[in-house]
């Protein structure tokens, strides 16, 4: 079941890559130099990573058949911080106050979070408001930290995060997976998953099934929240700067349809981590294929449509149906019949 | 047999519209306390400026609340608001066509660029985010395509569209595209409340499968709000172009968020199913509203100016749900 | 008799890993009741949808007055003539009453619709089924009963040949039975003919004329319900000889202690003010007409709405019950009558559904391990003849009446020490049925108490050692079962209560 | 023309200049979109004060739209002197023509408009975008005078569709266009952002297999280019050259520091000079229809000499 639904994500990412390969035959390169692994893969994965983390994030609360808007803002506010703290330490070389700066800025992306929370699970407000409150204000707050300016830092232990290699292999993406698995066990060794399928499937009947999914709601922004900061991180750490303007945005965007290219619907319930990490992957793919092909900036965004179009209507059964099967023969009495197969609850 | 003359019941329709009435309320709130705080802003001007400096974006939102009430959503709003923009600039100024002439071949473009992202999610049955935002990869690339310049009209027609005021009582003055916003409005305030398209958009917003085991035209309408969409935003363009007399493919950035905030403020349910036109209508004046309380005060830096733009809009919120609540 | 409406030979209707009919002959002729018979699962409900173009069809033929058709959708079936209420209430909850009646066909002039035509319109319509009700009241306002009413009376204002309805009496009371059945026959003898399915055997025997029985997607027959008899019927349907249940009360078990106590509990528009006890091992029916507030009552009891006055003890101790789930701490589970926007989760399979509320209620930390659930599933699936007997299968593709018996596992499995079951037999043959009423009367015997909710009177006064009567919102008496019958029941409604 | 949409109140009582009180300014500036945008709107207001004149400050967050609006609310408010820093050239006759009915001067700041009819502003303030990239490209061109064979260029251009983004592009292409060896072999959009900066260079590094020059549109895609570049393990300044636009403190660091060969300065401390423009058109002066503001170009050396007293 899982392998059905995640193999058309699978596919349009591995055609992708292979579009590449074709183009470009070093695109699968990898080499070794000064003692990391070098090439466009290892970019695209390396570059993913904070995008995988958010996207994960967005799957839970979309899930839950929520939305959050703030991503990006959390991730800017969460570098400022972050990038502000060791700015201001004796030594920026030094891991405690670098841990201690990162600490802080979690923590508090976990309070943005718990504030998106609080809008949508306590107050009610419907999730794309309550969410887009702070995707507004929470660019201003970046930039308030900022104070619009661009905080450089020189930090090696920090630039790790982002920009560092461990045993030849990027931390962003040891980071980002580590965070996959981890909250792929949480979600389903526990009975997480189960209770915010059923309270993104149908509220009412979760509620009267003794769900309490005021706190599941609130426990997603919470960690919706939370990545987004650890995105954040990542993304100041690999520029050693924090641009509390540009910095994660329209990110939101991006993890949306990740989450959508992985398959989970935008009205909630059934999702999947493994098709969000694809549709991460396979959105990081895109942006670096538009660089390698050296496709001018104008044409970049046709070019995305079309890419984007073409994932989504392999995956649509739909469209497989009509357009692709109909060239396979068929009985004649049946096709004509087999128009609107819509599934139906009894 | 059993029969039901319960006072509850009665009311019940009519409780339906207090949430709009609440943020109606707030709204005049709002206004009374920048009338207060800032000299000039009671001017009644300064309402109609509101209304002049939205037009476009209403006409936009009312598109965007057909859809929402299908349960849709419709991402490709402001680029296609752009491309009309550069459209009729390129054809004007570059092919010399004549005004008239530009506006009905870009509202046609609007409308076919909708239905084709109506039909694909109908008849593929893909997600609408997905299809409209890939709908707005394209208008984007269509308008940088065209041209990465802001181009400049100096057409007759859409000057005179632009510069001739219209005139009320009291010295105060509106633009033709607010008349034309308004009147957009109307339209489709009638077509949602009076006809069967507009009642097959509400059921479908309220369970798909059941508006189509009803018998009702689900592709037809469906398509159709995507289609009403796609003509908004081309309508929309063209008066952005007014507005600025430039065709421009930066215009309209991230305006699909603000036309769906509008809409979501002004209560409409994102799911589908419940809203009115007149609380859209709301919504676009609360974003106004903001706005203008904020350069009325200028003396906010950048940054602040988004922190007290949330914040207004959290308080207008939280104050909206609240009242709504209490009142029922 | 006159040449044949519809005629449809041959069908087969294949779901991945499900052939759910197979070579499936139906006939219905102008001026006939016509019942569709079989137990749950049988393909009933799939029979109709391959006709109406809901489903496209692997294989057969249909006819329509002669000439082959191919819906392809309710919008083409209605078109040529052809109306339909399918199972379960598919309607727009966020629209009015009037409007679900009227949706794609209001009154208008000159493109505009007139809305107080339309209202006036649906009263008409409503008063044809004895109904009276606010037409421009929402639609999610009203109980599961009136929203089928409502889905009737849509379905009776088409202009059509054949008219199809596909379980509508499945939570009315007898007067609503009655009206419906009085409609049919005035229709019948306007020459339309009517596809009805229903597993109230004496409903079918009171109205058709004919009957094809399916089973296993299989068509077992087609009989003259003339000429057959109820066991005969009830042994084609489901294959074996249907043990018939005398009343199911044991007034010689203990019951002493009093676990629920509900005192001048009320909810304003709702229900009055009420007092109610529930003992140990007892079961206590609620009996009353369309909208008379049984469900409200029971929804108080769990919580799921909240009550202005009143309290409620538990062994004694009074007990703040605010949210489903605080009811649920003290062993209270509540099926409820509206299995698809309140009870099932559509999207999850049959395995998450059932074990849902034990898990919710265990907290997400504590998850069941999987060989416990398998283990609980089977065993549930097994005693309520689940079909497809696969764990996995979603809920959204199993029939209604599997989807309901899923809905009943799930609060099964929670041990609850009172159970609340509104309307728990919705749509589930008459197999099940008395499996289930057994299975209830069992599980009171071990100690559980039970509030038993439904429309069918002799179903409550089988099971029930008290009857608590409901009119108008109130509980009007409170009835030990001593033999009482349906008669005594209608009495004491009509006399309001008096004393 | 006339006054299009309306001017209201303001325009109808005509004149504003019986107010006695200090000189009010209304500035709409395009938003906080990067540290030059904010040294910018800094200096704005810090020289505002200190010259005593009354500032409204309004941030369009880079859209036009927002522009307008804001211009309008001054209007209403009856400012003095409007100042605006164009989000895009064209598009602002309707509201400039408000403002000229409402006898209220313009200064234009930063960006210039493409209108024709040049009664509509008093005045304009700014760096010429097509005269940065002419000397960055002028610089290259003397750079490798002496090279033999093919230069190949990689150029990172700001956020696509933006006027300095479109001029800078220009001015380079121009500047290099009589020299066949240079080569641009590749050109994408860094927004204008350091990671996207370091994005995009990455991938050059990796489609391109010779690369001498890096041309980036702003001294952030600059900074972001060199972290990739030494990722690669090449030497930024040395393996590949790089010219940018700027001249901001990261920048000049990093010129000085060898990393970056050459940057163009453009100015956003602008503030002083506004205000004296300020006073001047409100007292009815005359003033020039177009004035640069003062900026030069930094090579390591000077760089070194002038970071210590760099601000921004
Ligand atoms: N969309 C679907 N996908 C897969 N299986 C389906 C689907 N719809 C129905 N089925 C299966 O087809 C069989 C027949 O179902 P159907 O709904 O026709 O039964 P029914 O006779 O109406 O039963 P009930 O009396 O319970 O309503 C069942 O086994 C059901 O699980
Ligand atoms: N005949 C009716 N007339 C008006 N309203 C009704 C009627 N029947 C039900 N309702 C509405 O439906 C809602 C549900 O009623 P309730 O749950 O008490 O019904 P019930 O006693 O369970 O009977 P049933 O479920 O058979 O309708 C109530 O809010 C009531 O307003
Ligand atoms: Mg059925
Ligand atoms: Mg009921």
């Amino acid at each position: 079941m899982i392998k059905h639904r995640l193999f058309w994500p699978t596919a349009s990412l591995l055609a992708l890559l292979l579009g590449n390969f074709i183009a470009n035959p070093g695109f699968f390169a990898i080499e070794l130099r000064d003692g990391h692994l070098y090439g466009s893969l290892i970019d695209i994965l390396r570059n993913g990573a904070p995008l995988i983390l958010i996207a994960l994030g967005m799957t839970l609360v979309i899930a839950t058949g929520g939305i959050d808007l703030s991503v990006g803002s959390v991730a800017a506010i969460s570098a400022a911080i972050a990038c502000l703290q060791i700015s201001k330490l004796g030594d920026q070389n030094s891991i405690s106050g670098m841990l201690g700066a990162m600490g802080i800025a979690l923590a508090l992306s976990l309070v943005l979070g718990a504030w998106n929370g609080l809008l949508v699970a306590v107050f009610g407000i419907q999730p794309i408001v309550a969410t887009l409150i702070l995707m507004v204000s929470g660019r201003g707050l970046a930039q308030l930290i900022t104070e619009g300016q661009i905080i450089t830092i020189n930090s090696d232990p920090y630039k790790a995060i982002g920009a560092g290699f461990v045993v030849a292999l990027p931390l962003a993406i040891l980071i980002a997976l580590t965070v996959f698995v981890l909250i792929s066990l949480v979600v389903r060794k526990s009975a997480l998953g189960l209770l915010l399928e059923s309270v993104g499937g149908n509220p009412e009947a979760s509620r009267l099934a003794g769900v309490q999914s005021r706190r599941l709601i609130w426990l997603t922004y919470l960690l919706c929240g939370l990545f987004a900061g650890l995105a954040g991180l990542m993304l100041s750490s690999n520029v050693s700067s924090a641009d509390g303007n540009a910095l994660g945005l329209w990110m939101e965007l991006d993890a949306i349809l990740a989450v959508v290219i992985g398959g989970t619907m935008l009205t909630g319930g059934r999702f999947s981590f493994g098709g969000t990490l694809i549709g991460a992957l396979l959105i990081q793919t895109l942006t670096t294929t538009v660089y390698r092909l050296g496709i001018p900036p104008e044409t970049t965004l046709l070019f995305k449509a079309v890419v984007v179009m073409a994932v989504c209507l392999a995956q649509s059964p739909a469209f497989r149906r009509k357009v692709l099967g109909r060239r396979k023969p068929k009985p004649p009495a049946q096709a004509s019949q087999t128009q609107t197969k819509v599934e139906i609850p009894a | 047999m059993t029969t039901l003359a319960d006072l509850g019941k009665i009311t019940a329709a009519r409780r339906k519209y207090v949430p709009i009435l609440a943020t109606a309320v707030l709204l005049i709130g709002m206004y009374v306390f920048g009338a207060t705080q800032y000299e000039a802003f009671g001017d009644g001007q300064v309402v109609l400026n509101i209304l002049i400096d939205n037009a476009f974006l209403l006409v936009v939102a009312v598109g965007m609340t057909f859809v929402i009430l299908t349960g849709g959503i419709d991402l490709s709003v402001g680029a296609v608001v752009a491309l009309s923009t550069l459209v009729s600039a390129t054809l004007m100024e570059k092919q010399g066509w004549p005004g008239p002439a530009v506006i009905a071949l870009v509202l046609v473009m609007g409308a076919l660029l909708g239905m084709g992202m109506g039909a694909v999610i109908h008849f593929f049955e893909l997600q609408p985010f997905i299809v409209t935002l890939a709908g707005m990869f394209l208008a984007r690339g269509l308008s940088y395509t065209i041209s990465t310049d802001s181009i400049s009209i100096t057409n007759g027609f859409f000057t005179t569209m632009a510069q001739t005021p219209v005139m009320l009582p009291g010295e105060l003055r509106v633009s033709i595209s607010v008349v034309i916003a308004l009147v957009i409005v109307a339209i489709a305030a009638y077509v949602l409340h009076y006809t069967r398209t507009g009642r097959t958009v509400y059921a479908i917003g309220g369970s798909e499968q059941s508006a189509m085991l009803m018998g009702l035209p689900v592709a037809r309408t469906k398509i159709a709000v995507y289609t009403i969409s796609g003509l908004c935003s081309a309508l929309g363009g063209v008066l952005l172009a007014f507005y600025t007399l430039s065709g421009n493919a930066l215009h309209a950035v991230g305006m699909e968020l603000d036309a769906i905030a509008a809409v979501v403020i002004g209560g409409t349910i994102l799911t589908g199913g419940a809203g009115y036109l007149f609380g859209t209508v709301l919504g676009v004046l609360v974003l106004g509203i903001i706005q203008t309380l904020i350069t009325f005060d200028g003396t906010l830096s950048s940054w602040w100016t988004k922190i007290v733009i949330g914040a207004l809009l959290f308080v207008f919120i939280v104050l909206q749900r609240l009242v709504a609540r209490r009142a029922q | 008799m006159p040449a044949e409406i519809l005629r449809m030979t041959g069908i087969r209707k294949e779901f991945p890993g499900v052939l759910a009919l197979d070579g499936v002959d139906l006939r219905l002729f102008p001026g006939e009741v016509h019942a569709l018979m079989g137990e749950n699962g049988a393909g009933k409900s799939t029979l109709i949808k391959v006709l109406t173009g809901v489903y496209g069809v692997d294989a057969g033929q249909i006819e329509l007055a002669g000439s082959p058709v191919a819906f392809t959708g309710p919008a083409a079936a209605q078109r040529g003539g052809v109306s339909t209420v399918y199972q379960e209430v598919n309607l727009c909850p966020n629209l009015s009453i009037a409007e679900n009646i009227l949706l794609g066909r209001e009154p208008r002039r000159l493109g505009r619709i007139r809305w107080a035509q339309t209202r006036r319109r649906a009263e008409e319509l409503l008063a044809r089924l004895d109904l009276r009700l606010d037409v421009s009241a929402q639609l999610s306002t009203q109980s599961i009963a009136v929203q089928q009413l409502v889905a009737i009376a849509r379905a009776l204002d088409v202009d059509a040949r054949v008219l199809i309805l596909d379980e509508p009496t499945s939570s009315l009371d007898s007067g609503e039975v009655e009206q419906l059945l009085a409609v049919m026959r005035s229709l019948r003898s306007q020459g339309m003919a009517i596809l009805f399915v229903s597993h109230f055997i004496d409903q079918v025997f009171a109205i058709s004329d004919r009957m094809t029985v399916l089973r296993n997607g299989k068509l077992v027959g087609e009989f003259e319900t003339r000429e057959i008899t109820q066991v005969e019927l009830v042994r084609k349907m489901i294959g074996k000889e249907l043990e018939v249940l005398d009343s199911l009360v044991d007034h010689d078990r203990p019951k002493a202690e009093v676990l629920v106590q509900a005192g001048e509990l009320a909810r304003k528009g709702s229900i009055e003010p009420f007092s109610l006890e529930i003992k140990r091992g007892e079961v206590v029916g609620l009996a009353g007409l369309l909208g008379s507030g049984r469900t409200e009552l029971a929804r108080l009891l769990f919580g799921a709405d909240h009550a202005d006055e009143g309290e409620i003890r538990i062994d004694g101790k009074p007990v703040a019950l605010r949210t489903p789930r605080a009811a649920m701490t003290h062993a209270i589970a509540f099926s409820s009558e509206n299995r698809k926007t309140e009870g099932l989760i559509a999207d999850l399979t049959v395995r998450e559904n059932i074990i849902l509320a034990l898990q919710a209620a265990r907290g997400w930390t504590k998850p069941l391990s999987r060989r416990r659930q398998d283990e609980i599933v089977e065993r549930n699936i097994k005693a309520l003849d689940i079909r497809p007997a696969n764990p996995e299968a979603l809920v959204r593709n199993l029939s209604g009446g599997n989807q309901q018996k899923v809905l009943l596992a799930r609060w099964l499995i929670t041990e609850p020490k009172l159970l609340i079951l509104d309307e728990p037999t919705r749509g589930i043959d008459i197999g099940a049925k008395t499996e289930i009423q057994k299975l209830v009367s069992e599980l009171a015997a071990e100690g559980m108490a039970v509030l038993f909710v439904s429309s069918e009177l002799e179903e409550v006064l089988r099971l029930s050692d008290r009857v608590a009567v409901l009119k108008d919102r109130r509980v009007v008496a409170q009835l030990r079962n001593d033999s009482l019958t349906p008669d005594d029941i209608m009495a004491t409604i009509a006399d309001g209560g008096r004393e | 023309g006339n006054a299009g949409t309306p001017a209201g109140g303001g325009g109808a009582s005509g004149t504003n200049s019986g107010s006695s009180g200090p000189i009010t300014l209304g500035f709409a500036q395009v938003g906080a979109e990067s540290g030059w945008r904010t040294a910018n709107t800094k200096s704005i207001q810090e020289s505002a004060k200190t010259a005593g004149i009354e500032l409204k400050f309004s941030d369009a967050q880079q859209k036009q739209e927002n522009q307008i609006k804001a211009i309008r609310s001054f209007i209403q408010q009856k400012v003095k002197v409007i100042a605006f820093s164009p989000v895009v050239e064209s598009g602002w006759d309707t509201v400039l023509k408000e403002a000229k009915t409402a006898n209220i001067p313009v200064v234009l700041t930063d960006r210039a408009i493409d209108s024709p009819d040049t009664s509509l502003y008093k005045t304009f303030l700014g760096s010429d975008f097509v005269k940065e990239g002419k000397k960055a490209g002028d610089w290259l061109v003397k750079e490798t005078a002496s090279a033999t064979g093919d230069v190949n260029i990689v150029e990172l251009q700001g956020t696509t569709g933006s006027a300095p983004a479109n001029d800078r592009k220009k001015g380079f292409a121009d500047a290099i266009a009589a020299q066949p060896k240079l080569k641009i072999v590749a050109s994408q959009t860094g927004e204008f952002t350091r990671a996207k900066g370091k994005e995009v260079m990455e991938a050059f590094l990796k489609s391109q297999p010779k690369i001498d020059v890096l041309f980036a549109h702003n001294d952030d895609m600059g900074l972001g280019a060199i972290e990739a570049i030494e990722a690669a393990g090449k030497k930024p300044g040395v393996d590949i050259k790089i010219v940018t636009i700027d001249a901001v403190k990261d920048g000049m660091q990093a010129l000085s520091d060898g990393k970056i060969n050459y940057i163009v300065e453009c100015n956003p401390l602008l503030g002083p000079q506004l205000m004296d423009l300020v006073k001047k058109v409100s007292a009815g002066e005359s003033v020039p229809q177009r004035i640069e503001t003062e900026e030069t170009e930094f090579d390591q050396a000077k760089a070194k000499a002038a970071l210590p007293q760099r601000q921004y």
